[in-house]
């Protein structure tokens, strides 16, 4: 692999890390409006899978959608400033946090309904097969998104009509307070692809590397119209469900801490390291220069007007 | 002019604009090589192949979300629920999704669909394929609704309804599909959101709304016998409504009548005498009528369905009221 | 197995024949309201299954529901009744063919919406549980319904609380004109099993007998505990989808003809005459028999009747 | 009286009767070890194990049919949608099953269960998770339906439910939840179909639901020393309607304003209006005006949702145009 791609990853990382706790941190202090869920702890899914798209391949998201809409190129002015509701956000102010889209680079948007976007998927990716265009569609979700029949209904369309769509199944142990086995009795939900004859695989989500190839191979089978695959990437989200829960309810620290120690965005330092592709002070200075682009999101969207009231009118019907 | 029936202008109608638009494309369950359950859709796949007419699976909520994810990419599908019961498994879909994407995403994704589908009690079809739950969208913003009441509204409507940017339901009437009735040759598009007073008249003004447009013109000309004139609106689109029609005649004729099949309680009728009593209180000589389904579900046997749903009885005796 | 029990499962079956004979009849001579869909051509499943159960266990059933009810001991008259919109039926004429219940038999009714009885199932079972009075719970329904969203929300609670459910999947290749190859890219429904974790077993469904032993062993697995089983019957609707559909538009007269030669009762009646179960005069006496009841029923249903139009607005909020 | 939250008042109904009656139990996304999205169902699970303290899937649909199946069984489930808007996800298992299975079944079958959901924006949760949906079960026969104001409200109303042999929907309001309010210790029933005068008042009438019974209430007092008499009454239920009690307050003042969160158009207080207009069409002194949400999805940024729901300042705007 080359080595701009690698730190194209670790960069991204790093970006999806330092906005999320720029969010957290806008959230403490008061200053966002409604809530956030924070992608912390699953960096390496978002980046590994979006590191073989294509600008005009499409992604649609999930409620917890601010990494994979910045691995998908997503701005991070305009990301921020709809977060905190400015009429320079990405949706005017109308969105927030679980609505932000941007058709222009393929995101269709977050969603605020569990497993929502799985039929739209099938949707974008049936739009690509009779244009012919080549386009890909990954599609992103939980594991507790997988006891929808949306996520039923979507995926038996995707792999009917063999459509070119990427199933990535992030697999974060927990929907809200519920373990994954009070849910669902089945382990991996990958065995779910055979429901639906396509083919199923388990990666290590904190393993970018991993994922990128897994995602690499799933890319290239919907390119060449061979249908869709179905990815499931085991992670864990560090924080709470959102950024106003603690989150330690319903599960104990030491299995926090423990997920905590298989940090992404470290092992993946590490191997950069290791491999010599990156020092330890050039990764310093990807890091700061990352952590200037949120900020400067963060003053952005601060310095950002609200929207006009009159305007909660508009964009409706044409 | 020749007469074709309800349904084979719905099959004219998307076949017109399938030949012009290669955007159009048709799915839903049953709508290929079948041509529909209620055959409103024949020669369609033939026509056009199963590229662009496709029998989907059963999958209400996922119809609706598919159709959803073409015209995000800029194509115009019509998705067909087979009964307008099944609009319930779609819900989701259709309210979360649909209807708002172009509002949550400040006005970036554009979704040009059409979902057709149906309302309508009295073919002994029982509770779960008889309602007429259009009502529902008019508390729903975002999303347009039409309800053709004849050959002709349907076909006008149906294409301007696919030529819309925004999203549209259609709602058939499941008694209408073998009802003939005159269409032109030539193009044929009625703009969504004017209703059409049907027939003018002074002393009473009905609104009625698809199946109950045809009762409640054969009341008038019934009733004219007696020396009662009767102003007959269809209703025609849901949303936007056009109120200004309404209150117009209103306004000539003092008095008032709602026809429309769905449950009264909470319903569409309600909805236009506040709409009227807003803005034309003064005008109002009698309290104004509704007719629609009592409030339960549909029954099954004949004889039950009869006296729950509204008839053109029903709709005499709230005239004789509102005139008294 | 006892000789009456294949007597029983014999009569059941011709039943189910004839009343599906009877209905047609009696809509092609414009005296019954609405529609019907026959169970004709897939009688050995109902039977084969019912015969596991007892008197308090619970089915669920579909649209094409009259063999199940029938099969779980429902009364001619009153489903006749029913069907024709007659006060003296299950539903005092409110529900028609397709919402016939009987709860005091276990039957929890017929269903208008595809896959609509599969959560529901799921709640009958967890009362099972929860009471802990081993009342068995079978649910049907076709090939056409694993397609929905309630059929996966259904079958993974059922499997997630191991609840007591037989989950019969009557794959008669067709939903309405759909194809199974058109609606899903599986040919064994039954693998959809896999997603929940629990046995699936696909059956011919055209021998009684073999749909008697997999449901015996589902029912038992059942009372002692373990939870759901998933039996897809393969088989065959000879008529169209309802009474008004011939069936022909969508399918080769070769492939009807073909599942009319596997005919489940001609294939049952040589097996109890081989065996020495039955002769062919006491077959025919048992059809006669059969045959008037049904007879019965439906002079039954002519003669009595329609409910008072007042009435129909009884039965609803308490 | 001692005062707890709208939340504490809610697992104190639930616990109570849990208490009382085995057959009661709870299901639904997160109430179990979590205590609820909200909070409104904590210690419950601690208290009653997770044999009749249901965490389920993510799967609305199965949440409703699993309730359904308990209550065939005789059992009296409690069944939580976390967001009102969720129910979009379950409208076939709670219109097309929940709410006619007695009916279909001519009265064989009971279904004596409750759907615990919620209404209300004011906390920029966006247009999925705003909503005020409640208006479309008062256009669904065969279930029941109420909206609680306060903490007493929601527990009396709750335990009636819970007791009731009908389907119940409570609309619980998310803005509520963390409200105080005095609630007896001793117990407290509070009948559904009943609404209630929460203030006297001569000059206008004002019938508000949910959290806007509040906001009512404020103005009134706020209005009084102006000397503008309002009677303000809390509706309670939505089915069955108190009409009684509304029609007898606009007997007295003439003049009504309706208040409700959900969308104005097509909602409920359209067919209040129009039920007073049906039954006290000559006792109306002015037009009646509504007070709701503007006809948009729910925006996120603060400034925009303040513009699209309803407020005091909206209140008062329409009670002096009715008094004008
Ligand atoms: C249809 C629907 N039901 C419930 C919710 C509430 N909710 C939001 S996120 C969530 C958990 C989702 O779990 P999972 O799919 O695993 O995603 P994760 O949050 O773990 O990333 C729930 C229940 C919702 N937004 N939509
Ligand atoms: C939710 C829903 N969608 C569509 C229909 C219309 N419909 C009735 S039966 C049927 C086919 C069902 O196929 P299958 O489950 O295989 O059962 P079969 O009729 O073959 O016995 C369809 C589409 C319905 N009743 N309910
Ligand atoms: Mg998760
Ligand atoms: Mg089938």
């Amino acid at each position: 692999m080359d080595n701009s791609v690698l730190i194209d990853m670790l960069k991204k990382m790093v970006t999806i890390r330092y906005f999320e706790e720029s969010i957290y941190d806008v959230y403490t202090r008061g200053l966002m409006p409604g809530l956030a869920h924070l992608y912390i702890g699953e960096e390496a899914i978002a980046v590994g899978v979006c590191e073989n798209l294509k600008r005009d391949d499409l992604i649609t998201s999930t409620h917890r959608g601010h990494g994979h809409l910045i691995a998908k190129g997503g701005d991070l002015n305009k990301m921020m400033a709809e977060v905190i509701g400015k009429e320079t956000g990405y949706c005017k102010g109308k969105g927030g946090s679980m609505h932000i889209a941007d058709p222009d680079l393929g995101i269709i948007g977050a969603n605020g309904i569990v497993a929502g976007s799985i039929p739209i998927a099938a949707g974008l990716g049936l739009a690509s097969k009779i244009k012919n265009d080549g386009r890909v569609i990954v599609c992103f979700f939980g594991e507790g998104a997988s006891n929808q029949g949306a996520f039923h209904e979507g995926i038996n369309m995707g792999s009917l009509w063999n459509l070119p769509i990427v199933y990535v199944c992030e697999n974060n142990l927990y929907g809200i307070s519920v373990h994954q086995s009070r849910a669902q009795k089945i382990k991996d939900v990958a065995v779910r692809a055979k429901s639906y004859d396509i083919p199923g695989e388990v990666v290590d989500g904190n393993d970018v590397l991993a994922v990128y190839d897994a995602a690499k191979i799933a890319v290239e089978r919907a390119k060449e119209g061979l249908g869709p695959t179905f990815i499931e990437c085991k992670t864990y989200r560090w924080g709470g469900h959102h950024v106003g829960d603690p989150g330690t309810a319903y599960r104990a620290k030491e299995e926090v801490d423990m997920w905590k120690d298989k940090c992404p965005i470290k092992r993946f330092k590490s191997l950069l390291i290791k491999e010599r592709v990156l020092s330890e002070p050039e990764i310093e200075r990807l890091e700061e220069k990352v952590k200037k682009d949120v900020d400067v999101a963060v003053t952005f969207a601060k310095e950002s007007p609200y929207p006009l009231p009159e305007e909660a009118l508009e964009d409706i019907i044409i | 002019m020749r007469e074709i029936t309800y349904a084979q202008a719905i099959s004219e109608a998307i076949a017109e604009e399938m030949r012009l638009d290669e955007n159009v494309i048709l799915l839903g369950e049953d709508v290929g090589i079948l041509g529909g359950n209620f055959r409103t859709t024949t020669g369609l796949y033939e026509e056009f192949g199963e590229e662009r007419v496709l029998d989907t699976p059963i999958s209400e909520a996922g119809i609706v979300g598919c159709a959803l994810g073409l015209a995000i990419r800029g194509m115009r599908p019509i998705a067909e629920i087979m009964f307008g019961d099944f609009l319930c498994l779609a819900m989701d879909q259709i309210v979360n999704q649909v209807a708002k994407i172009r509002y949550m995403s400040g006005g970036r994704i554009r979704v040009p669909l059409v979902i057709r589908t149906n309302i309508g009690a009295g073919r002994s079809s029982a509770a779960q394929h008889s309602q007429s739950l259009h009502s529902w969208f008019l508390h729903t913003p975002g999303i347009e609704s039409v309800m053709p009441s004849s050959p002709y509204e349907v076909k006008g409507l149906l294409k301007s309804a696919i030529r819309d940017d925004n999203p549209v339901v259609v709602f058939e009437h499941k008694m209408l599909y073998n009802k003939k009735g005159e269409v032109p040759e030539k193009e044929c598009l009625i703009p969504i959101g004017i209703s059409e007073v049907k027939r003018e008249g002074g002393d009473v003004t009905i609104v009625a709304t698809s199946s109950m447009v045809g009762e409640s013109l054969e009341l008038a000309i019934q009733l004219e016998k007696e020396g009662i004139s009767i102003e007959v609106i269809d209703l025609r689109s849901l949303v936007p409504m056009d109120e200004e029609t309404i209150i117009n005649s209103v306004r000539k004729t003092g008095r008032l009548v709602l026809v429309d099949e769905g449950v009264t309680r909470g319903g569409i009728t309600a909805e236009i005498a506040t709409m009227v009593m807003e803005k034309a209180f003064d005008c109002l000589n009698a309290p104004i009528e509704r007719v629609g389904n009592e409030n339960t579900p549909i029954p099954f046997s004949p004889v039950l369905e009869r006296y729950v749903i509204p008839n053109r009885e029903k709709i005499e005796k709230a005239v004789r009221k509102a005139i008294k």
